[in-house]
């Protein structure tokens, strides 16, 4: 009957439009800022392995036309003026269009990251239920386990194992790039074959928030009153965790939706190197190394894009699934 | 930019083999004007000149080896006729003009520029002569034209700097791109109408590999050809029997910078004392697993330019004499002091460089044996940098293009501590004679005994301990045969390793 | 106690509800006079916890005044001066959820005097808090949800007491309680009452015992002429 | 719950209504179990405490040591864990790596977890304008990829444990914030928060004895999963180049430098280390497990240690 | 207190409902307590031995504290972990103490028992709407299926139930107390359970709501349902009960005919008279003293300390013979406390509870002197 409550929804979502612009600014202020700030210099790193070698002179040359001198204020302000035109401007360390840069390999990186957070999400939420519906039982404590111990162990630790398991030894699984590498051919099944590896090791190493989450909000979820109630009417153990349990016990899980897509990113950035896929997450490094303004501004923008619409996409089903929270934010 | 635009792959399958070599990085541009394959082997396009397996010089767009008049500043070379790029348009001298001024002018970024330092001028005469002329006589001038041919039409449109023809590149080469996706792969076709002959293999990708240890997990998987391969992942090849490993000898050197400012490293006693301390046979055997020489400088002891007899034996006793001597005395926790002047000095490595954290730890584990102490620090270079006056690096290096290329820029009192130019400032006039001589005579014999000089005094007074000479190690399936290497300078990028000719591949029957 | 003082309590035509399109109170008045004991009556579902609420400065009315000892209040919740706030001794409908589920009975009755940096009175007047209440020593170590709700609706009425409110707001405080207990409880707040001069607001279902404890009773449709019809009828 | 009850689990206490009764119980008796899990993973930590403490100011061997000539040797008397690829002792090194992994990963965590809900409490509590304020600022935070920060960080210092702690700390406290902010949120409206307001409880009281009680679970969880995961990104650095320098021998590094010798067969210089992470951080966990079961009211009485 | 030598009384099961019909449910010496710490325990409900038959509705009246909602739980297994019970109690053929979780999951909670939980709107679910509740358990209990037809269901529990319809999409926290508990008597109801245990079904509910929804408990009864309610409200109790059983410190103390209990004679047991005499219509005195330390019981009688009867006799626990447990029973016949009261039925539905004439207004009830019980 009543539906979705869209109007705070739409409400909320218009406000945090708003604060996205300060938001976006203030992050690509800072990141010109430390960048400028840092010991890079875009000079040598425009030079690559031939700076070692290169004349004074023609080091004077390059900077002077790559602008480096220039303060990051007035290269930050020409950067946000170009924006405003539409221009997001020239990638020095790609000698490329950052347009183009961003183009080619962005749609790339957007699938990787979905399809591993929503294994991640999915299969965590549900490992997690697994391991809360009996505390302290055998499952619980190996999934726990092995959640603790995967955070330990880094992305690309954990590709390299994934690569040889099952590249290797079981040879099941293409190991890297986004089709085989003898063909070009984009196909769906190529790249749905491709994309699996890397994005289950993306989402295995996101899991464990979740998974450990989930446990405590279901387990803690599980003691209380409004399961009571649940088990009392004599509902199916499934009903009672998933319907009740989880529901209660949703809330930190839904945060962290938003809140995991940094760490989403980071270890984007790590699996793309990996597994050669071509996205833009692995430019990052190199945009931020070289201290590559143009693209650097244009990837922190999309990361915090990324990162408003997670935390805005939490904050929304928050405020779905737990009434008492509201749309305020 | 549509990942799957050009799709004349499928087809080539049947008419031709194919070869997945996996490669550690991607170049930044495809264009010869912002420095891609400045030293050859470039796959896409042609140099006036390219070097064979012994490298030496050949002709390639030119017909013949240059013409040097004008003691030694007049460089003419003839091209080759009926040559076209790959796009049908015909190669002619402007497009070699047009190469060498663009890269020469100031609004155009490239870093390598420098070594076109000696041009004065590049002019056409009709269109099959190109003439160079140099500011300064400059011996080692041809072996800079094997720098790639970039057509004026299609190069010549658009910024030089960010321009489409950095990605989609045209050249007179074996071989055409066919798609590069940046971060993967960049796949190559055989080029039909190569004025050399369409290349044996049809297919050539380069698979984009960070890692050292996924490239070797996907070689053996099969997914890959061919790949280079640190020294000890090489290693667990050596019993496969479809893949054949090729080393191929280097100019590629390590080295630990002694600045000259540091109390220590500055040292005669110290830095003659660190030159026999030293187990470089131990480097190279355990750290190399053996694929690798002792360095006793730049040159390798395999060149021809090596100045016979000054290896120096490891010789720990007169390591310890040297010190003695010199009063470096025995103090606390078994370092040696002279004057209340601890014998210890901090040496960086760049992080990351597993090669080189490794030689530096080995390094300072020797020194530490004659009572040195060599604190390993690691820092990227923009952390070193600042440092590289008082501290000792790692350093690497080595071209074997021509001796002078490695020895003036690291020996020259004029450029000590200019940028990464003679990183130890070492200061020696009568290397800086020897440099000059070999620099600019015209007669071999007289650059080789230059040369010897420059490498003499280095067992003198080393301003840099060489450590080892690494071999570039690949693991190539062994499906094919003939392969070979060329002597390989510090950098291997594309146009190295086995597949520097991969255009004259054959098949293995 | 002076008749000619203003009463502690008054409600002037309060408006409130959880949305401003449809108010669950609407143009309710109401004052307690000193010392006073008022009942309040009503359907179920018709808006007298909402109004506890309001008058006892927890919820901000739409429209309305309230008057604490004849001065108009102007914050609600924090914005409300500790003093304010404080005036009231809230007794909540429901004690399972008015406690904190980690704090055992103890630390729930002590709360407010610690809250109110009187953490050096606290341990002696909560033993006679839950004396007055009828709390045995072992539940006072003992946590919400190892009591039962009635035993926890006395430390909610302890808890209630502690600071020695000028008002007593009691929402359905004996609902859950059998009748000796109601008896005593209610006794326990006249006792308090008689010596500290606290009036009293009871909300509650029960005419019988309303008329019973109370100076007077009032029923919800006399308070807001215009009020609506409950929504459950 | 238990699946099947368990039959007279005791025997009638003395002051039991019936001492003949049998009783039984719908519990499992695990408890026996969960005390064991508990005193080992005291004892663990303990250990690895004590390790970090004594061992390396004790034994004054240099864990630098290199022996390029005994490189990667196996396990054996004199090398208990073996050597990695220069010949240094991989236990002496583990030793030192855990010291610095924990400092990294405890210290880390304390921040961000400390930051966090701070903020998150604050922002959760006043609600209204100051949390929509609060929570772009930490947008902003949240934004500049974690790993993006830890480079400049760590560039613009050198290499070393304090920057890899800030960059790592720094950037964490955002999740634990928003997790303890949501969940604030949802608390603050409870009529129990009515009952404190009533009780004359200040903002910062409602919050602290109230609000931050309930989360703690929920940020100690996130303090607990921050120390692995700050080991991690201490790898993850070094991975780019931007690590611990080699005296600082660190757990994580120490696992992704070996990963070639794993490839070559020789597991034992990944093996070791990363046992050292793995084995304290679940200890760690069971030690938090447990204080989180005893936040937790109503678990709480049946907890002992 | 190990006197217990002689069988424990049969109490009189099912003969006052009259069917004949085998008990519905038969407890035989129940007890539950709770493991403390440092080895101590609460003794919640003990001995509690009592038969339930088809179509009769007893009501469990005590002491707040005295076990009543915990013998509830223990019924449905929902007790807490650091429960334990003794004795049994047999649901037809189903020992119900000792059941597997599974069992009483999938067979006996909601489908052949239904418990309405006391402190209603702690055991909804907080954030989903009542209506998506109810509708589920139809789903679940009745197999209803469809969109419209769930609604339906939902709908008529919650009218049942006098439950406002225009209140179903509203969640917990948004409903006041009365309607939370009209929401938790719908969800018992849906499933339509052979055994209602009713734990405080009518708190928060006006004096209409009450009759409705006492009224609406009393026709499942009639339909042949066994009705267990746990009460406070003596009228309640008064205006639906066949038996009325008085629980005191965990033990069933009295158990009696509904009319013989409210009317004449009134109760046997101190505790029992006292109860009533507390109610507001009639004395509003609280029974004297601290209510027991259910960890600390006194070696026999519990209610001795505050017994104006007490005497040496009850240092022994007393058995529950002939419907009270007491060594001093007032007697039957006995001038009943007050005017006799009116049994429920359809005739005196409309009847207003006339609350007991008061001369004078009295004054607030007076604390009566506490008799230190230690
Ligand atoms: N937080 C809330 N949000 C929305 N509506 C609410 C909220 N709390 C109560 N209501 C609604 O306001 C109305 C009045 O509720 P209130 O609790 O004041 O009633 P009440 O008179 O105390 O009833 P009862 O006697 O049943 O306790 C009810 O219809 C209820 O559903
Ligand atoms: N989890 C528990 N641990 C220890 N004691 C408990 C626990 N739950 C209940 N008790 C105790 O058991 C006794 C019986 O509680 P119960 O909830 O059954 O009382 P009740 O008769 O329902 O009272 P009320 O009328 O107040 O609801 C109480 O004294 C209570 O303190
Ligand atoms: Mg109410
Ligand atoms: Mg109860």
């Amino acid at each position: 009957m009543t539906g979705l409550p869209l109007a705070p929804m739409a409400r909320m979502a218009g406000r945090r439009l708003l604060y996205a612009v300060p938001v976006l600014l203030a992050v690509t202020f800072g990141v010109f800022a430390i960048a400028a700030a840092s010991p890079f210099d875009p000079v040598k790193a425009y030079a690559g392995t031939a700076g070692f070698s290169a004349s004074q002179e023609a080091l004077d040359q390059l900077r002077d036309s790559l602008g480096a001198d220039d303060p990051f204020v007035t290269r930050w302000w020409d950067w946000l003026t170009g924006v405003v035109t539409g221009d997001l401007g020239e990638s020095t360390s790609m000698r490329q269009p950052v347009a183009d840069v961003i183009g080619e390999r962005i749609g790339w990186t957007v699938l990787l990251c979905a399809v591993a957070f929503a294994v991640a999400i999915v299969a965590g939420t549900l490992l997690g239920v697994l391991a809360a519906r009996r505390r302290g039982g055998l499952l619980d404590r190996a999934v726990t386990s092995v959640a603790y111990a995967l955070e330990a162990a880094p992305p690309f630790w954990l590709g390299l194992l994934a690569v040889w398991l099952f590249a290797l030894q079981l040879d099941a699984l293409p190991a890297g790039g986004l089709t085989d590498t003898g063909t070009d051919v984009v196909s769906f099944g190529q790249v749905a074959e491709h994309v699996l590896l890397p994005a289950s090791v993306l989402a295995v190493s996101q899991m464990p928030w979740f998974v450990l989450y989930v446990r405590q909000g279901v387990g803690d979820a599980l003691d209380e009153d409004p399961v009571r109630g649940a088990r009392s009417r004599g509902l199916a153990e499934r009903t009672v965790l998933l319907g009740h349990a989880l529901r209660s016990g949703l809330l930190p899980v839904l945060t962290l939706i938003g809140t995991r897509v940094p760490e989403l990113i980071t270890g984007a950035l790590l699996i793309e190197t990996v597994f050669s896929w071509p996205g833009i997450a692995a430019a990052t490094v190199e945009a931020a190394t070289s201290v590559d303004f143009p693209l650097l501004a244009a990837l922190t923008v999309l990361a915090t894009a990324a990162v408003l619409l997670g935390n805005l996409l939490s904050d929304l089903l928050y405020g779905l699934a737990d009434p008492r929270v509201g749309f305020d934010g | 930019s549509n990942p799957d635009a050009d799709d004349d792959s499928g087809g080539s399958g049947g008419d031709g083999a194919t070869a997945v070599i996996g490669v550690s990085t991607e170049p930044d541009t495809l264009s010869p004007l912002l420095g891609y394959g400045k030293d050859g082997n470039s796959k896409l396009f042609d140099g006036l000149l390219a070097r064979t397996a012994d490298m030496e010089l050949r002709p390639a767009l030119a017909r013949a080896l240059p013409e040097i008049t004008d003691d030694g500043t007049t460089y003419t070379y003839k091209l080759r006729d009926g040559v076209t790029f790959s796009d049908g348009e015909p190669f002619t001298a402007a497009d070699v003009v047009f190469t060498y001024e663009t890269i020469l002018d100031p609004g155009t970024n490239n870093p390598s520029k420098g070594d076109l330092e000696a041009v004065d001028s590049v002019e056409a005469e009709g269109d099959d002569t190109v003439v160079f002329r140099l500011k300064y006589p400059y011996a080692a001038f041809a072996e800079r034209t094997v720098l790639p041919i970039a057509p004026e039409h299609a190069a010549g449109k658009g910024d030089v700097n960010t321009g489409p023809f950095n990605t989609e590149p045209i050249g007179t080469g074996p071989y055409v791109l066919d798609n590069w996706r940046k971060g993967e792969k960049l796949t190559f076709s055989a080029n039909p109408g190569y004025w050399g002959g369409k290349p044996k293999v049809a297919k050539l990708t380069m698979a984009v590999i960070a890692d050292d240890d996924i490239r070797a997990t996907r070689l053996r998987s099969g997914d890959l050809d061919g790949a280079i391969l640190p020294p000890n992942l090489a290693k667990t090849f050596a019993e496969d029997d479809d893949k054949q490993t090729v080393a191929a000898t280097t100019f590629d050197h390590r080295a630990v910078t002694l600045p000259t400012d540091n109390p220590v490293t500055g040292d005669l006693a110290i830095r003659r004392a660190l030159d026999v301390a030293v187990d470089r046979d131990a480097m190279v055997d355990k750290l190399l697993e053996g694929r690798g020489k002792a360095a006793y400088g730049p040159v390798p002891t395999d060149s021809e330019w090596f100045a016979q007899g000054t290896e120096r034996p490891y010789d720990t006793a007169r390591a310890e004499k040297i010190l003695d001597d010199a009063g470096w005395r025995a103090g606390d926790g078994g370092i040696r002091e002279k004057d209340g002047q601890r014998a210890s000095f901090t040496l960086y490595y760049p992080s990351g460089d597993k090669l080189r954290q490794e030689h530096a730890l080995a390094f300072a584990g020797d020194a530490k044996k004659v009572g040195i102490e060599a604190k390993v620090e690691s820092g990227t270079w923009e952390v070193i940098e600042p440092r590289m006056g008082e501290d000792a690096v790692l350093a690497g290096g080595g071209s074997p293009a021509d001796p002078d290329f490695d020895l003036y820029p690291m020996l020259n009192s004029e450029l000590a501590g200019q940028g990464f130019n003679n990183m130890a400032s070492y200061e020696n006039p009568d290397v800086d004679t020897a440099l000059a001589e070999g620099r600019e005579s015209g007669d071999k014999a007289e650059r080789k005994r230059a040369y010897d000089k420059v490498q003499q005094e280095l067992t003198e007074n080393p301003g840099y301990i060489f450590l080892t000479h690494i071999d570039h190690i690949y693991v190539v399936a062994d499906t094919w045969r003939g392969l070979t290497t060329q002597v390989e300078p510090h950098e291997h990028g594309f146009g190295s390793g086995p597949w520097w000719n991969v255009e004259s591949w054959q098949p293995a029957p | 106690m002076p008749a000619d003082s203003p009463p502690p309590l008054r409600l002037r035509a309060i408006t409130a509800g959880y949305d401003r399109r449809v108010p669950v109170v609407r143009g309710v008045s109401l004052t307690l006079a000193p010392g006073e004991a008022t009942g309040l009556l009503g359907p179920s579902g018709c808006g007298k916890s909402t109004l506890a609420r309001v008058a006892a400065l927890l919820h901000r009315p739409d429209a309305g005044e309230v008057l604490l000892d004849g001065e108009p209040v102007r914050g609600w919740r924090h914005r409300a001066p500790r003093e304010q706030r404080t005036a009231f001794g809230v007794v909540f409908q429901q004690p399972r959820l008015a406690a904190d589920p980690r704090l055992t009975l103890s630390a729930l009755i002590g709360e407010p005097l610690r809250a109110t940096g009187r953490r050096a009175e606290a341990q002696d007047r909560t033993g006679e808090l839950a004396a007055l209440v009828g709390l045995t020593p072992d539940l006072l170590a003992r946590r919400p949800h190892e009591v039962s709700d009635g035993q926890l609706q006395r430390a909610c009425l302890a808890r209630a007491l502690a600071l020695r409110p000028r008002i007593l707001v009691c929402d359905e405080m004996t609902a859950m309680l059998d009748a000796s207990t109601t008896a005593a409880l209610v006794a326990a707040v006249e006792d308090y009452r008689r010596a500290s001069g606290a009036a009293l607001l009871a909300v509650g279902h029960d005419r019988t015992l309303l008329e019973r404890w109370c100076d007077r009773t009032v029923a919800w449709d006399e308070l807001a002429p215009e009020a609506k019809p409950a929504p459950s009828g | 719950m238990a699946e099947t009850p368990q039959a007279a689990a005791k025997p009638g206490a003395p002051d039991g209504p019936q001492d003949a009764t049998r009783w039984r119980t719908r519990g499992t008796g695990r408890k026996s179990v969960r005390t064991l899990r508990v005193r080992t993973s005291a004892a663990v930590v303990a250990l690895a405490v004590l390790a970090v403490l004594v061992v390396p100011p004790l034994v004054q061997l240099d864990q630098q040591a290199v022996d390029i000539g005994n490189k990667l040797a196996p396990p054996s008397l004199s090398h208990l864990f073996g050597t990695d690829d220069v010949g240094r002792d991989v236990l002496l090194r583990c030793v030192y790596g855990l010291r610095v992994s924990l400092l990294v990963g405890v210290v880390a965590a304390l921040v961000a977890t400390v930051v966090g809900t701070a903020v998150g409490a604050l922002a959760g509590a006043l609600g209204g304008h100051v949390d929509r304020a609060v929570m772009r600022l930490v947008d902003v935070f949240a934004s500049v990829p974690h790993l993006l920060l830890g480079i400049f960080i760590v560039a613009l210092f050198q290499p070393g444990v304090w920057p890899v702690v800030a960059s790592v700390g720094l950037t964490h406290w955002v999740s634990t914030c928003r997790i303890v902010r949501a969940e604030v949120l949802s608390l603050r409206g409870r009529p129990f928060v009515d009952a404190a307001v009533s009780g004359g409880a200040s903002r910062t009281r409602v919050a602290v004895r109230h609000l931050v009680p309930g989360v703690l679970p929920q940020a100690g969880l996130a303090a607990v999963l921050m120390v692995p995961h700050a080991i991690w990104h201490e790898s993850a650095l070094s991975f780019l180049g931007l690590g611990l320098p080699p005296h600082q021998a660190s757990l994580g590094a120490m696992v992704q430098g070996a990963r070639g010798a794993l490839l070559a067969g020789d597991w034992w210089p990944t093996l070791f280390p990363g046992l050292f992470i793995i084995i304290p951080t679940l200890a760690v966990a069971g030690l938090a497990g447990a204080w989180r079961e005893r936040l937790n009211p109503r678990r709480r009485s049946e907890l002992t240690l | 207190m190990t006197d217990r030598t002689q069988n424990p009384e049969r109490t009189d099961g099912t003969a006052d409902a009259g069917t004949g019909a085998a008990p519905l449910l038969t407890l035989d010496r129940m007890s539950v307590r709770f493991r403390m710490r440092r080895g101590r325990y609460v003794a919640a409900v003990t001995d509690v031995s009592l038969a339930l038959a088809p179509g009769e509705c007893v009501a469990l009246v005590g002491e707040s504290g005295c076990g009543k909602s915990v013998l509830a739980s223990a019924l449905l297994g929902l007790l807490p972990e650091n429960a334990e019970t003794a004795g049994t109690a047999h649901l037809g053929e189903l020992e119900l103490l000792g059941a597997a979780e599974a069992e009483l999951a999938r067979r006996v909670r909601g489908r052949r028992v239904g418990l309405i939980p006391q402190s209603p709107a702690a055991h909804l679910t907080p954030v989903r709407t009542v209506r998506s509740q109810l509708q589920e358990v139809a789903r679940e209990l009745t197999g209803t299926r469809g969109k419209a037809a769930l609604r339906a269901a939902a709908e008529e529990a919650a009218a049942r139930a006098a439950f406002p319809a225009d209140h179903l999409d509203r969640y917990p926290h948004e409903l006041s107390g009365g309607l939370a508990q009209r929401a938790a008597t719908a969800l018992a109801l849906v499933g339509g359970p052979p055994l209602l245990l009713a734990d405080e079904p009518t708190t928060g509910l006006d004096r209409d709501l009450v009759e409705r929804t006492v009224d609406e408990l009393r026709r499942q009864v009639d339909d042949g349902h066994g009705l267990l309610m746990i009460t406070h409200d003596l009228a309640a109790a008064e205006r639906i009960a066949d038996r009325v059983a008085v629980m005191y410190a965990g033990r069933i103390v009295e158990l009696a005919a509904a009319d013989a209990f409210f009317g004449a004679p009134g109760p046997r047991h101190p505790y029992a008279r006292g109860l009533l005499d507390a109610l507001p219509e009639r004395g509003f005195t609280p029974i004297p003293g601290l209510p027991p330390e259910l960890g600390a019981l006194p070696p026999g009688c519990a209610f001795a300390p505050r017994c104006a009867h007490a005497t040496d006799a009850c240092a022994a626990v007393p058995a529950l013979a002939s419907g009270v447990a007491c060594h001093h029973p007032v007697p039957a016949g006995t001038a009943p406390p007050h005017e006799p009261h009116r049994r429920h039925g359809p005739a005196d539905a409309g009847e207003k509870q006339v609350p007991t004439q008061r001369t004078d207004k009295p004054g607030p009830p007076q604390r009566p002197e506490s008799v230190d019980a230690r």
